[in-house]
């Protein structure tokens, strides 16, 4: 393990917790304004993070020790996974950090018991909540995977890391099939992260919500932990993404002005994204939820005719 | 001496009649009938085996013919007759799978497979022509005892058609004279042994008397299991 | 030499006639068997075989080994034989009366087939394998019930109305002799040096109606029907014993085929034989698939493995015959045990049907696991020996075709499928739930008591406690009858753990003798 | 000195065996599993020495059958299997020594003892067979052992169906196997198992009915029925032995063959992956909608196989292509999942197993709550989940990443057709992994979450500790295989290039460790108990907490095409012209559908033509001899055709 992926370690981490929950609320305007709201202010998602820690825990009597466990976990599982993705500068890749399959079993692991906790309390949000979001989530995974696949297979790795190394240091993507994977990873990003059309974040409403009803039972600094966690998981896709079809600005050396510059670039990268997301939210209704897999067979598509160009190609 | 001709002439009449009381075992119902078909049919095989003897002048022959008339012209039939009374039946009325009408149509069928089979498998072997009839009449009188033993309901009937089916075998075996002697003997012997044994126990089946069927209820234990 | 024999069996036989205690008749049959085993076990060792003892006695590796299964067969049937007539006696089943005939046919029975066995005219072959139907029928009709005379009649006419073809056959082989070498024989030695100078069409002929008469004495289908009959309706004993003339027909059929292997018919035989094996295989596996009835499942069985000896008969290589021989062993081991522990429990049910059958192994328990392993044994999976036996059978086969091999296989499934069937519906009602604390505090009892030196007379106290709660209709076994059952499994079990070189060496010598290799 | 080991662990076993059938008490049980327990250590020892040094010990061969010696080898393959037998047998022998106390009788008792030694026997013996013979031996021993297992409890209804079931279809597997390894016997001359260089047209009917006699074993769909039947009628810790190791021998076998031929062709990798694909994916399907635990599981064991399957085909597909290290990466993944299978699948069988024994149902929807009641299990429980999940970082993660990585490289290959294929078949295989998380989110969630659903749940109690200490070594091992998993694939002779979960771990366990410390810390006032929200309704009711079927309703309603029901009437009439009607039902029930169409339309042909049969054996001695006659006639017919 060298100096350049400690640094990395310890940066990539640290910018993606601070600045995720920011996008969260940049989506949240957007769509305010798409409604004709002016929407809380921005930094209010910080507010609300801090209040929350500050509050005691309320746990159900009917709720064990996975209730408890979920969120540390969460949070920690979303930590590491921020180590897997390269936001504003690529190191040497050390130990297998950065594989994109592990990468994706690290999101489910967080799934995991995020339905557990969903169903712990005992209430029937929670299962209901934690029924559909495996469900969905068994459905959106090999287009997922077909994606991540693509991904690797134009990028001629596994490895995150060096697969942005690859992409690094150009304005525009490497191969025009980039795109194609990009509209796959932009659907799995909403689907992913809870949106509309699969999921409406903003209500709690038990036809619609899959997401809020498996943490509805959480509390205090716990829910804190998981809405943190959302976030940075938002951000972490949202990393991807950008870095695969927008890299301009991606750093491949230690060097503190182009860390710099590179970094806000990103943010202001994301800032777009997020822009888009909003307006993508906006634009559509929620979907039935048997509807939802022809949705995803649509990424699906693009993902398997990227590897078939490529082939071909 | 006489012509073997004239004498091969005979015997070629002869294994007509024995076909004819062939058919007549399979189709007559009366038994007592069917007793005395067989009985003369089986002396017109000691006749057919005399007739032998005086073209050969083998005396095994004339021994055999003797016997023949000995066991299965007078013993065996006595024996059988003495059944038939005992059990106070006189009729076989019932066919099984065949009416004596197809029954003796296939016979003919039967007799034809044997004419066939027999040419292809004698084929190139320096042979005599009476042999090659005596075959051929040997192996439908056979066939034609099996069917008899099929297409007949009562013991007495089937143990019949197995000594037509033995007429048949020995038919065959007329004509190969070297066979030992003592051979011959012994198989008269069997088939003595196998009669009595079949009859006596065709006894237990097809006895009318009250005194088995109240022997078979006690028994009652080794019944009444087997449905069928 | 062999008037000598029937004279010596004879004044044996009749000796036979004159006790009158269950028990010395009983001696006698052991005896006979035992004495049979002995003489063939002595002929084996001492013996310069092949050879021929007086003019019409021949002796060689084959004959002598069939009769070694024979005696071993009868020698445990006679044992087992005691304790089973008592209770069929006791039961009044059987007439008292007819013990006597019964003990006669049982000897006259092993004498026949003995003589038949090693006479080396086919004819003299031919007519003592008829009188051993006629003393096997005697045996099936002893119990004097119609059903039994009715199987008795069914086995008669039968095996003996196919029997005369095979005569017409040995009048064939007899002419052909006689065109070939001047003069007619039916000597085997003398047929066996000149069989490749026959005419094939005629010999082949000749083969077809000698296997119509061994095949019905053998049970092979569709000349089958008596056996299931006769095995579901005669006492186990009987059954046994007409089972072991089945080996009779085999070993007619190997002999045939051996005297054809030299001619060119071969082929056309052996396609005879498979075709007729694995017809009957199928028959066989068909019929006990439904088989409600214990004997008759363990008869179609017995038709099922002569299906899959007349295959490896047919095949028609070394390697093949020697294991349709050991197979040929094993089969009687393993058949003997399924017939005893069936008889068993047919004494304890008093039928054989699988309705019928309750509390298996609360009250016969050491039946109830003779026939689990006995159905083990004999649906051919390991540690037994039917197992390397049929998979080398099955190897030579696929010679002929991996398609054959296949459905031989598939057959054997559902022989298997029949017998687990059978088992798993008859075994498994249960009406007494099962207490074993009683069973533990009279253990208690003992090991307290243990050291004070009255633990005997415990011991006694205890065992007349249980003698007395003895669960209601419980049959007492007699230990005559268990140990031939153990005897043969573990016979059974042991060679499928250590093939003995002499055995090894005697199946070789035989292949040997008839002419392969 | 390796032999004395093997040597060592055989008599071990066969004195388990022995034992319990002299002696009927508690103490012969107990030294049958000691016994057991010595086994597993010595083979551990025996396996792992052949593994690391790679020497091959020699047994030299014991004489059998004249022309047949029966020997034993153990190469690295066969060393790979010994090891997963011994990683799974200590747990297995530990809890049973509590479990088998359960029985109903004391000669059941010694009885399941002496037959678990001996089927522990026949596994390591197959594994270690040197010919066909010996393989074939064992392989039998091995059914007849197992299937005894099944049949404990003989006298349920259920439990009859399903030895009689599993009975027929393991015959089957056998006679295929049988089939398989007499061809190849006749190709090669010898019953050994060597290299078949012959060309793949030779080998392609010994390769089919290989297949099938695996597959049936190992539970491929269509094949898989046995195994939804066996598993709840054996005894927990028998399923363990029976999924965990047993499915995996056949793997071996065919891995046996597989890796012998020198040229395979391509359709036998895309044949594997197909069957390994559909089982995966039925498999799971399937589990998703059953209520019987043991039942889920063995669904879940179907889904399992076929992931280790597609992971041989994929072997294949990538020899074929000429892609060595991609080969070795997919069979290194098949063999790591069979061997980490092993290891949680006997962990949830066992758990399952005293889950069962506390609340005396297997019907999931009874369950809940039982981490409360019965903590150590439900730890040990959701441990297996998370494995058979594939979550990281623990070994079925690892198995699972291996044939991912295998698959997301295999685009390499150069025909489109066979492109198109792999990418069906990684979705398929995605889609398998995601719906195994979801169904043992449904299944530790429903059983060990929230409230008890019914009154036995409630009145659960933890069991003993032998049943505890028993789950918990393969449990252990679970997390330190997938922790170890690189250094472990390393040590096993596989360079492979792998991520290391143990950093991955580390990073994990030290993240959530700083969390919890710095909240802490930081922690005001502390937590409060209060009422699960209900919507305003007062207390909750274990009837409105979600059940096993609601959970698993989204995903029955977007597979419904699989999920068919079928209506089934069953009536009785008084009369036999049907008019006068005395009661009948009617029921909805899920299509089985390999059942219906698969099973049993050629059982019931087969019982059909039986019945005729049947009859033909009438009683009626003209019948016979009409048989007799025309056979007669048909022989002459034959012979003179001949002539």
């Amino acid at each position: 393990m060298n100096i350049s992926f400690l640094l990395f370690a310890l940066l990539n981490p640290l910018f993606a917790l601070l600045a995720a929950p920011l996008y969260m609320a940049l989506i949240r305007k957007v769509k305010a304004y798409a409604q004709g709201r002016r929407g809380p202010k921005l930094f209010q998602v910080y507010y609300d993070l801090r209040k929350l820690m500050q509050k005691e825990a309320v746990y159900s009597p009917t709720s064990s020790w996975i209730m408890r466990f979920t969120p540390y976990l969460n949070l920690s599982t979303l930590l590491v996974c921020s180590l897997f993705v390269p936001l504003v500068f690529v190191p040497e890749p050390a130990g297998g950090l950065g594989n994109i399959i592990v990468f994706l079993y690290l999101l489910a692991l967080e799934r995991f018991f995020t339905a557990l906790g969903g169903l712990d309390a005992g209430s029937a949000f929670g299962g209901m909540g934690s029924s559909r979001s495996m469900s969905l989530a068994a459905v959106i995974e090999p287009t997922m995977v077909i994606s991540f696949a693509a991904l690797a297979f134009v990028l001629k790795s596994l490895n995150l890391h060096q697969m942005f190394a690859l992409t690094a240091g150009t304005v525009l993507p490497i191969s025009p099939t980039l795109v194609l994977v990009s509209i796959s990873l932009f659907i799995i990003l909403i689907v992913e992260t809870g949106r509309l059309p699969v999921d409406n974040p903003a209500t709690h409403l038990e036809l619609t919500m899959i997401n809020e009803a498996m943490i509805l039972e959480q509390t205090g600094k716990n829910l804190a932990l998981l809405e943190l966690a959302h976030a940075l998981k938002q951000f972490l896709l949202m990393g991807i993404l950008i870095n695969t079809i927008l890299p301009v600005g991606l750093s491949t050396e230690i060097d503190a002005g182009k860390i710099a510059v590179s970094a806000l670039l990103f943010l202001l990268k994301a800032g777009l994204l997020a822009i888009i997301i909003g307006l993508f939210e906006s634009a559509l209704a929620k979907m039935r939820l048997f509807r939802l897999p022809a949705f995803y067979v649509m990424a699906f598509f693009f993902s398997a005719l990227t590897i078939l160009i490529e082939v071909f190609a | 001496m006489i012509d073997p001709l004239f004498l091969e002439g005979i015997i070629k009449i002869l294994f007509v009649f024995v076909l004819i009381s062939a058919g007549l075992i399979i189709s007559t119902r009366n038994l007592s009938s069917v007793l005395t078909t067989y009985t003369i049919q089986s002396f017109l095989l000691a006749a057919v085996s005399f007739l032998l003897y005086l073209i050969d002048g083998k005396s095994q022959l004339l021994l055999l013919a003797g016997l023949t008339l000995a066991s299965k012209v007078i013993l065996i039939p006595y024996f059988i007759s003495r059944i038939e009374e005992k059990i106070k039946i006189g009729r076989d009325l019932h066919f099984a799978y065949l009416e004596p009408t197809p029954s003796l149509l296939l016979s003919i069928g039967l007799i034809l497979l044997s004419y066939t089979f027999l040419s292809k498998v004698f084929e190139g072997l320096p042979l005599t022509k009476l042999f090659f009839f005596g075959a051929v009449i040997g192996l439908s009188l056979t066939l034609m005892g099996m069917l008899v033993m099929f297409s007949r309901k009562k013991v007495v009937t089937k143990a019949l058609g197995y000594l037509s089916m033995e007429n048949g075998v020995l038919m065959f075996g007329l004509f190969v004279t070297e066979l030992p002697f003592i051979i011959e003997v012994l198989i008269i012997i069997d088939l003595v042994i196998l009669v009595m044994l079949t009859t006596i126990l065709a006894v237990g089946m097809d006895s009318s008397i009250e005194e088995y069927r109240q022997k078979f209820r006690k028994l009652q234990v080794w019944t009444g299991v087997e449905s069928q | 030499m062999i008037r000598y024999y029937l004279l010596i069996m004879g004044i044996f036989l009749a000796l036979g006639l004159i006790p009158k205690s269950h028990r010395l008749m009983n001696a006698l049959a052991a005896g006979n068997g035992m004495l049979h085993l002995i003489m063939s076990c002595v002929a084996l060792l001492t013996f310069d075989l092949p050879g021929r003892l007086g003019e019409s006695l021949y002796l060689d590796h084959l004959n002598l080994y069939v009769e070694l299964i024979t005696a071993l067969g009868f020698s445990a049937a006679a044992f087992y034989a005691k304790g089973y007539t008592d209770s069929l006696m006791e039961a009044g089943e059987l007439d008292p009366k007819n013990l006597k005939t019964f003990y006669l046919a049982f000897n006259l029975l092993l004498v026949t087939a003995t003589v038949a066995l090693f006479s080396d005219n086919l004819a003299l072959f031919w007519i003592f394998a008829e009188l051993t139907t006629v003393c096997a029928a005697m045996l099936v009709a002893i119990l004097s019930a119609r059903e039994n005379i009715d199987a008795a009649l069914k086995y008669v006419f039968i095996v003996s109305g196919a029997m005369l073809f095979a005569f017409l056959g040995l009048i064939f082989l007899f002419t052909l002799s006689e065109q070939t070498l001047g003069e007619g024989t039916l000597n085997w030695t003398e047929l066996a040096v000149h069989a490749s100078e026959f005419s094939p069409a005629l010999l082949l002929a000749s083969f077809t109606f000698m296997f119509i008469g061994f095949g019905a004495k053998a049970g092979v289908a569709p000349f089958h029907t008596w056996l299931p009959d006769a095995y579901a309706r005669a006492p186990s004993v009987s059954a046994i014993l007409s089972g072991l003339m089945q080996n009779l027909g085999i070993y007619g059929i190997i002999r045939m085929y051996a005297l054809l292997r030299e001619s060119s018919a071969a082929p056309q035989a052996s396609s005879i034989l498979i075709a007729a094996g694995v017809f009957s295989i199928a028959l066989a596996s068909f019929s006990m698939l439904q088989q409600r009835n214990l004997k008759r499942l363990i008869a179609f069985s017995s038709v099922e493995h002569m299906g899959l000896l007349l295959i490896g008969i047919g095949i028609g290589t070394p390697l093949a015959l020697f294991w349709t021989l050991f197979y040929m062993l094993v089969h009687v081991l393993v058949k003997e045990t399924l017939l005893f522990s069936a008889g068993i429990l047919h004494r304890q049910y008093r039928s054989n049907m699988r309705e019928d059958m309750k509390d298996v192994f609360k009250l016969q328990p050491r039946a109830a696991w003779g026939l689990i392993l006995g159905s083990i044994a004999i649906v051919g999976m390991p540690p037994f020996p039917l197992f390397p036996a049929k998979f080398f059978i099955l190897l030579e086969s696929a010679a002929i075709s991996p398609y054959l091999t296949l459905i031989v296989l598939l057959t054997l499934i559902l022989a298997a499928a029949s017998f687990a069937n059978f088992l798993l519906k008859a075994f498994s009602k249960v009406t007494v739930e099962e207490e074993e604390n009683e069973e533990e505090d009279h253990r208690q009892i003992t090991r307290t008591l243990a050291g004070t030196g009255e633990i005997e007379l415990e011991n006694v106290i205890v065992k007349a406690g249980r003698e007395k709660d003895r669960l209601p209709g419980q049959y007492m076994v007699r230990n005559g009858m268990r140990v031939p059952a153990i005897f043969m499994l573990a016979l059974a079990l042991a060679l499928g753990f250590y093939f003995p070189d002499s055995l090894r060496d005697l199946l070789n010598a035989i292949i040997l003798e008839l002419g392969y290799v | 000195m390796l032999e004395v080991l093997m040597y060592g662990a055989i008599a071990a076993l066969i004195s388990g065996t022995v034992l319990p059938l002299l002696y009927r008490s508690k103490n012969t049980r107990k030294a049958s599993f000691g016994l057991s327990l010595i086994s597993s250590v010595l083979l551990l020892g025996f396996a792992g020495a052949i593994l690391y040094t790679g020497k091959e010990p020699v047994f030299p061969a014991i004489r059998y059958l004249p022309g047949l010696d029966f020997t034993l080898a153990a190469d690295r393959l066969a060393a790979g299997f010994i090891l997963l037998i011994a990683a799974v047998v200590p747990g297995v022998s530990i809890y049973s020594i509590e479990y088998v106390e359960h029985a109903k009788s004391e000669a059941r008792k010694n009885l399941q003892a002496a037959l678990t030694n001996l089927f522990i026997l026949a596994m390591l013996m197959v594994v270690l067979a040197g010919n066909m013979v010996g393989f074939l031996i064992f392989w039998e021993i091995m059914s007849l052992s197992s299937l005894l297992l099944v049949l404990h409890d003989y006298s349920s209804e259920e439990n009859k169906k399903a030895g009689f079931f599993y009975f027929v279809m393991t015959n089957i597997s056998t006679a295929f196997l049988f089939l398989g390894f007499i061809i190849l016997f006749r190709l090669t001359g010898s019953a050994e198992f060597g290299p078949l260089e012959y060309s793949a047209s030779e080998l392609a009917l010994p390769f089919l009915f290989l297949f099938i006699g695996f597959g049936v074993k190992a539970g491929l769909v269509p094949f898989h029925k046995w195994l939804p039947y066996a598993h709840p009628a054996a005894p927990s810790s028998v399923s363990a032995l029976m999924s965990g190791v047993m499915l995996k021998v056949a793997v071996y076998g065919f891995l046996r063959f597989l890796l012998s031929v020198s040229t395979p062709e391509l359709w036998w990798g895309v044949l594997i992956i197909t069957a390994g694909s559909l089982s995966a994916l039925f498999g799971v399907i399937y589990a998703l909608k059953e209520n019987d635990i043991k039942r889920l599981l063995a669904y879940s064991s179907i889904e399992n196989i076929g992931i280790i399957f597609t992971g041989i085909g994929l072997y294949v597909i990538f020899r074929v292509e000429g892609l060595e290290s991609l080969a070795l990466l997919s069979l290194a993944g098949s063999c790591f999942h069979a061997f980490n299978h092993a290891l949680f699948k006997s962990l949830l069988f066992l758990c399952a197993g005293s889950i069962v024994h506390a609340t005396g149902t297997r019907k999931i929807e009874a369950f809940g709550g039982l981490v409360k009641s019965m903590p150590a299990t439900s730890a040990l429980f959701m441990v297996g989940s998370v494995s058979i999940a594939a979550l990281p970082p623990t070994n079925g993660f690892a198995g699972e990443l291996l044939l991912y990585q295998a698959f997301f490289q295999s685009f390499a290959v150069t025909n489109p057709l066979l492109t198109v294929f792999l990418i069906i078949a990684l979705s398929s295989f995605a889609l398998t992994g995601a719906l195994a998380a979801a169904l043992f989110v449904k299944l530790f969630g429903i059983t060990c979450l929230a409230m008890p659903r019914s009154e036995k749940s409630s009145l659960a109690k933890e069991v003993p500790k032998h049943m505890l200490i028993g789950p918990a070594i393969p449990a252990a091992l679970c997390i330190l295989g997938g922790l170890f998993s690189k250094q472990l694939l390393s040590l096993a002779g596989w360079e492979i290039e792998f991520p290391d979960l143990l950093l991955l771990g580390l990073l994990l366990g030290l993240i959530y460790a700083a969390l919890f410390l710095i909240i802490r810390s930081k922690e005001t006032s502390p937590a409060r108990i209060s009422e699960t929200w209900g919507c305003g309704i007062p207390t909750l009711a274990p009837y409105m907490e979600y059940s096993s079927a609601g959970f698993s309703e989204p995903l029955v309603m977007i597979f419904k095409n699989i999920y068919r029901t079928k209506i089934v009437h069953r009536a009785e009439y008084f009369d036999r012209q049907e008019s006068l009607f005395r009661n009948g039902n009617v029921e909805i029930r899920l299509l089985r559908f390999f059942e219906e169409y698969l099973y049993i339309p050629p059982a019931r042909a087969i019982e059909s033509f039986s019945k005729y049969v049947s009859k033909l054996q009438n009683g009626k001695l003209d019948s016979y001899v009409l048989y007799a006659f025309l056979a007669v006639i048909v022989l002459i017919i034959a012979t003179g055709g001949f002539v």
